[in-house]
């Protein structure tokens, strides 16, 4: 079929899918040279939502730097601040108590659920399913109480300071979270049989927008993206941080390769994050949420470091080049969509708008992630 | 007068049948979701029927960062929706720039307002769903001219 | 010819489960929040735009105008007005003015003002139709809410409303 | 032999020189047009009134027929030529080929005049009716005397599908080379 | 003879039926695009069956007749239609035209 | 004509039925929105009048006052005529659907072919309104709605031929008179085909297909196709269409309804009247935006494999069953 495709150069057309399109999930442009509705040509334009993430670190202290964190991926937040604090903590030389850290965890992988619940019904949304988002957002909302709780926001978490956390939990997050958890275990079965084992789906997503690894390997795609193709790589069992490896969890790998696999990866990672959460609020000690030594005025000494944490979406890296003053020299930040994207051309080659939707949405873009 | 009885009329319709356009840009299209969603159900005042195309929205919810690149597909967006319409401006980067103003900073454009004439404002970063319906509502209250819902104050636990 | 049937007969079954699912769920109580006829409270860490804290001895503001919100915020949003009056010790807060429409809300000058002068407020649902007017005076805010006279009872314009938890179904 | 307005026939009659209208003018968007795909709405526009004829001509069976075959599936299936086949929407037939155009004209005015002075002259006799117009009528003769006219239809257009598939795909092949 | 009453007489069927016949010939000759040829001929056709279904309603002894031939006419129609547009849609794939003057040389 | 024509009863019900359409429709939106909300647990329109059944007509107000735009570069008269072409042949079918045994505008002995024919110019509106519109999105969902169309029409019409085999008459009221009471609804008449209810299944399928109805609106894909034909339209032309939509809707489950579910008929063979017809299309339409907010789309040609590979070959051999049952028995 792509022979036969290319061959008809002069018969094609170009469809601009987006900057504002439903199915792009924010202002990503995908120029498409479309043969019918076969696809020639699959090319990505950036920069829609480019938001000088990078630029504003080299201007700002460390501290202020942190609710761009909470900003590049909004949808796992935590995350990027997880990555970013330990970065600094790792060029500042700044141990964290304990339990600071399992609070991290936690609310790390409560906010990698809503991330995941949140692609699952926009997945849903790009296959044409409106009730599932529905009920994901319902799950997500009260996910998002929880979180609230804590960090005070719902959505652009700046939770985690250079030593620690900015407070610590109250009374009702414990029971609370574990309400959720049992709560969550009774709806995965259910989302399973209302999408997972719907015949339209399977017949939408088997075999749809094949990723070989060799592929995966070369855009250098991580997270599910990649782990749906049998790379079994993720960054929290592969570069161990914070007490991961102290906790008990399996990476969900799927071989396959199609939209279905990636999707089956991200529905077996909430299962994993569920059982992370359960460990971590099993073993919460007591004790500090914040280094007492920590800081208040952060001057790293000079040096180049990085540290690559498990966001939702794959491996989040930021690399630090510190001149010793209170502002970073350099701040690069790694994002996974960028590269999971930067996929889509080759994959997207011969397919048809509809089953290119289904590989776009099986990505999980985030695009100011992106764009940076 | 009749007229005056007639534009009371169409404008108690057009209030209450807000379509919005979907139409995300950052952070804070994910509330905007959310407030479409079962807990807050837009729909309830009729504007839950977020349209796809231009020509068929009433009111655009610019929610989120404009960039310097995306400005000029908003203002053809904007154009392209059919009279008479709306702007609300979601969040602090579509009123002002939000957090990513700077000094030299080279990306962003600093508001909505700087190319489109936004009617309702909603600071936060990012507001929360409360607040979106709150704004709509308010831009309800501008079009017909007087408030129909209970105002909330709000509290603390 | 096998699988094709049941291919054909698994669909079906897999359609109808969706379809019963659904169904089930039409049936459930409604989890909207209605929510200009019903609010939630906010969560004691809730952040929205920041205020002035109170002195509960003095009724006054806890400010003592060093600066420090003014320094860490990272978008420069808080411009902070003393005034020294001749005699007195220290500053006195002349205006507070915090410009929230580029506020990020990440915390930085609360956790930094050493007084604890600042806390978050619970006015999570604003909108307007002018964005000065997001452009507060905190003082100014802090005197409407505190009149001298009044000190004691302040909260008392809350008036009555419910209390709507969430309806806490599966 | 004059009825009123606003009687049930005078009103048919309105209505027959409605479709009457509709099929002038139908018939010269069809052939005058400079864009295709207004043609093919003046081609639709003129079958909907042929349908009415038939609607006339005693078989609604007939004009629903034409609806169905023509309006809903030959046209349906030209303007799907018209979009595969020209990218464009503003491509136009080109300016009108004097020499042919003149031809056209003569020709077609000629046939026409030929065709209403041999509807005029000609001693048109009815014969005595022996069948009905109703639908069974049709139906059974169809599979009866006529079967060879049905056999026919399905020949046709079973080569058809053949043909008409296996050229769309030798074109797809041909510009494969 | 009312102008309300045309409805009844053979002759305006015959005219009407001559009317499309005559102008589908001459768009036939007038157009030069192949699917505009195509729309003219069923012009055509649509003339004779006109023609068929006057004779059949008037003259016919059996009414049937002319709507079987009528019958007929449509499904050749949509076969004719069917395979023009695929030789069409041949053509364009091949001389990027449809053009009459365009595709006139044989070399292809 | 010989036929003798009431024409005031004729005029009259013409103008009841776009009054019914028009009525019907914005029934329908409010009924739509309130079932999907309460699939997805929310409430759905609630503040405009009581239950937010005003809702419809606010937006009806709104669409109607909004500015109409006719895109510059679209062929203004195709734009302008292919909401009407959706339109008016929605409004047509209406004259012969029979709502009770005398509630019906035109009795006509081929009433079933009526609604096939102005059934098949509804393809040529979304069509030209595709092509129109001068918009890529448009013109890929005109194409897509035809071949869908296509591809539909001939499970249905096999499904419908077997139909009238077996009751031997196009016409929609005498169709309706064979089925008494439950026992004898055409859908559990197992003796004439042991295939019925599936024949059922397969015409309400193909109902679904045909009028554009999720899983099935490949034309509309909101994330492929932004709006799909009537992305351009703004104001009433998109109201049309909408109306137009919902017509079909309508016409597709009363058809389903007439033809096995016994029309009007009381399923306890007493008090037939227009009543029941209204509950069962009401009941079948309710089906029908049940499965919009269920399922996911399907692709294009996970539609076309539907029609050619399942049910085509169980509707012809449901056709060739039937008439060997026929013969036989």
């Amino acid at each position: 079929m792509r022979q036969l495709i290319e061959s008809q150069s002069d018969e094609t057309f170009i469809l601009n899918l987006g900057p504002q399109h439903p199915s792009t999930h924010g202002v990503l442009r995908v120029k498409l040279q479309l043969d019918g509705e076969y696809i020639v040509e699959a090319e990505p334009v950036l920069g829609y939502c480019h938001r000088m993430h990078e630029k504003m670190g080299e201007n700002r202290t460390f501290a202020q730097f942190m609710p761009n964190c909470g900003r590049m991926d909004y949808l796992s937040a935590l995350a990027y601040n997880h990555g970013y604090v330990c970065a600094v903590e790792k060029a500042a030389g700044i141990e964290v108590p304990e339990r600071a850290e399992w609070l991290r965890v936690i609310t790390v992988e409560l906010n990698r659920i809503s991330s995941h619940l949140l692609w699952f019904g926009a997945y849903l949304l790009d296959l044409g399913g409106f009730t599932p988002l529905l009920y994901a957002f319902d799950d997500r909302e009260r996910l998002l109480d929880i979180l609230d709780t804590v960090t005070g926001s719902r959505l652009t978490y700046c939770y985690f300071r250079f030593g620690g956390v900015y407070n610590d939990i109250d009374e009702n997050f414990v029971p609370a979270v574990r309400e959720f958890v049992a709560r969550m275990r009774t709806r995965l079965p259910m989302y399973h049989k209302l999408v997972t084992k719907n015949i339209i789906l399977m017949k939408r997503l088997e075999g749809i927008g094949p990723v070989s690894a060799e592929m995966v390997r070369k855009y250098g795609a991580t997270g599910p993206v990649a782990r749906g193709s049998g790379v079994s790589y993720d960054v929290r069992k592969n570069e161990p941080y914070s007490v991961y490896p102290e906790v008990d969890f399996d990476v969900p790998v799927y071989s396959e390769g199609d939209s279905m696999a990636r999707y089956k990866v991200r529905m077996d990672e909430i299962e994993q994050s569920l059982r992370i959460i359960e460990q971590g609020l099993n073993r919460l000690p007591e004790g500090p949420v914040m280094a007492p030594k920590a800081p208040k005025i952060l001057k790293p000494p000079k040096g180049d470091f990085y540290q690559a944490v498990e966001a939702a979406r794959g491996s989040f890296g930021v690399r630090l080049v510190s001149d010793g003053t209170n502002t970073p020299y350099r701040l690069k930040l790694r994002s996974p969509s960028y590269s999971n994207l930067s996929l889509f051309g080759e994959a997207a080659q011969g397919m048809l708008i509809a089953d290119a939707i289904a590989l776009l949405g099986s990505l999980d873009l985030v695009i100011p992630e992106i764009d940076r | 007068m009749r007229f005056a009885a007639l534009d009371k009329l169409l404008a108690l319709g057009r209030a209450n049948s807000l379509w919005p356009m979907t139409f995300g840009l950052a952070c804070c299209a994910i509330e905007m979701m959310a407030t479409g969603a079962s807990r807050f159900d837009l729909d309830r005042f009729g504007a839950g029927v977020f349209r796809p195309a231009p020509r068929q929205s009433d009111v655009m919810i610019v929610a989120g960062t404009i960039s310097k690149k995306m400005a000029p597909a908003i203002a053809t967006l904007y154009d392209q929706m059919p009279e008479p319409k709306w702007v609300v401006a979601m969040g602090n980067c579509a009123i002002s720039g939000g957090p990513f103003v700077f000094e030299g900073q080279y990306g962003i454009v600093e508001g909505a307002d700087k190319f489109l004439p936004v009617d309702v404002y909603i600071p936060g970063c990012p507001p929360r769903p409360e607040a979106l319906i709150e704004g709509l509502l308010q831009l309800e209250e501008k079009i017909t001219g007087s408030r129909r819902f209970p105002r909330v104050e709000p509290q603390r636990a | 010819m096998v699988d094709y049937f049941k291919e054909l007969i698994g669909g079906t079954i897999s359609l109808a489960t969706g379809l019963w699912i659904t169904f089930k769920y039409m049936w459930q109580p409604v989890i909207t929040l209605q929510y200009p006829r019903q609010s939630v409270k906010m969560t004691r860490r809730h952040r929205s735009h920041i205020e002035l804290a109170r002195d509960s001895e003095t009724g006054e503001v806890k400010c003592i105008v060093c600066g420090m919100c003014q320094r860490a915020c990272p978008s420069n949003c808080i411009t902070v007005i003393g005034e020294k009056s001749e005699g007195a010790k220290k500053k006195v807060l002349t205006k507070y003015i915090l410009n929230y429409n580029t506020c990020s809300l990440c915390g930085m000058c609360v956790e930094n003002c050493k007084p604890e002068a600042i806390t978050f407020s619970d006015e999570y649902n604003m909108a307007g139709y002018r964005k000065e007017d997001f452009i507060m005076d905190l003082k100014k805010r802090f005197d409407e809410k505190n009149p001298k006279s009044a000190a004691a009872t302040h909260n008392v314009a809350g008036g009555l409303k419910e209390d709507i938890t969430r309806t806490s179904s599966n | 032999m004059n009825p009123s307005l606003f009687s049930a026939e005078g009103l048919s009659g309105v209505v027959f020189l409605g479709f009457v209208g509709l099929i002038a003018s139908g018939a010269l968007i069809a052939t005058h047009t400079q864009r295709l795909i207004r043609a093919i709405s003046g081609l639709a526009l003129c079958l909907l009134g042929v349908a009415g004829m038939y609607y006339f001509l005693l078989s609604p069976f007939l004009a629903l027929m034409e609806l169905l075959i023509y309006v809903g599936a030959v046209c349906v299936l030209i303007v799907f030529g018209i979009m595969l086949a020209e990218p464009k929407p503003e491509q136009t037939v080109g300016k009108l080929n004097m020499v042919a155009g003149v031809v056209g004209v003569i020709l077609g005015g000629v046939l026409f005049w030929g065709l209403v002075r041999l509807a005029q002259v000609a001693p048109w006799q009815a014969s005595a009716v022996t069948g009905d117009f109703s639908l069974e009528a049709v139906g059974t003769q169809l599979l009866t005397s006529y079967s060879m006219v049905f056999e026919l239809i399905s020949i046709v257009l079973l080569v058809a599908i053949i043909g008409s598939v296996a050229l769309a795909r030798m074109g797809r092949e041909r510009s494969k080379a | 003879m009312n102008i309300l009453t045309l409805g009844n007489f053979l002759g305006s069927y015959l005219i009407i039926g001559a009317f499309l016949f005559s102008m589908g010939i001459y768009g036939l000759l007038r157009r030069r695009s192949l699917i505009g040829m195509l729309i003219a001929a069923e012009l055509v056709l649509s003339g004779a069956s006109v023609n068929f279904m006057a004779f059949n309603r008037f003259i016919a002894p059996n009414p049937a007749v002319g709507q079987i031939f009528t019958l007929f006419i449509m499904g050749i129609a949509a076969a004719e239609a069917a395979i023009a547009l695929s030789i069409i849609l041949a053509v364009y794939r091949n001389y990027r035209s449809i053009d009459t003057a365009d595709i006139a040389d044989l070399e292809g | 004509m010989n036929e003798s024509i009431n024409i005031p009863w004729l005029v009259g019900s013409l103008v009841a039925a776009i009054a019914f359409v028009a009525l019907n429709a914005s029934m329908l939106v409010w009924l739509e929105r309130k079932v999907a909300g309460h699939i997805q647990r929310r409430i759905g329109p609630k503040e405009v009048g009581p239950f937010g059944l005003f809702q419809s007509f606010a937006d009806g107000l709104k669409l109607m006052s909004k500015q109409l735009i006719v895109p510059e570069c679209s062929d203004r008269i195709l734009f302008k005529v292919a909401p009407l072409l959706v339109m008016v042949p929605a409004i047509m079918s209406f004259v012969v659907i029979p709502f009770s045994e005398n509630l019906v505008a035109r009795n006509i002995n081929i009433g079933l072919l009526v609604i096939f024919a102005f059934a098949s110019v509804n393809v040529l509106g979304l069509l030209l309104g595709g092509w129109g519109s001068a918009n890529k999105y448009a013109v890929i969902s005109g194409a897509r709605a035809v071949s869908q169309n296509v591809a539909y029409e001939i499970p249905m019409l096999v499904t419908v031929v077997t139909m009238i085999m077996v009751t031997q008459t196009m016409n929609l009221n005498e169709i309706v008179l064979q089925q008494p009471d439950i026992f004898h609804w055409y859908i559990f008449r197992l003796n004439a085909s042991p295939l019925m209810p599936v024949a059922f299944l397969i015409f309400f399928v193909c109902s679904m297909a045909e009028t554009n109805r999720a899983p099935f609106d490949l034309g509309e894909a909101e994330s492929e196709l932004v709006a799909g034909f009537h992305t351009e339209y703004a104001g009433m032309g998109f109201g049309l269409f909408f109306l137009g939509e919902y017509a079909n809707v309508f016409i597709g489950c009363s058809l389903a309804t007439i033809l096995f579910l016994g029309g009007w008929q009381s399923p306890f063979g007493v008090f037939p009247g227009v009543w029941w017809f209204l509950l069962k299309v009401y009941t079948l339409i309710f089906v029908v935006m049940w499965a919009r907010w269920t399922f996911p789309r399907t692709t294009l040609y996970g539609l076309l494999n539907l029609s050619w590979k399942i049910l085509i070959p169980i509707s012809l051999f449901n056709l060739v069953l039937t008439g060997v049952m026929l013969k036989v028995f």
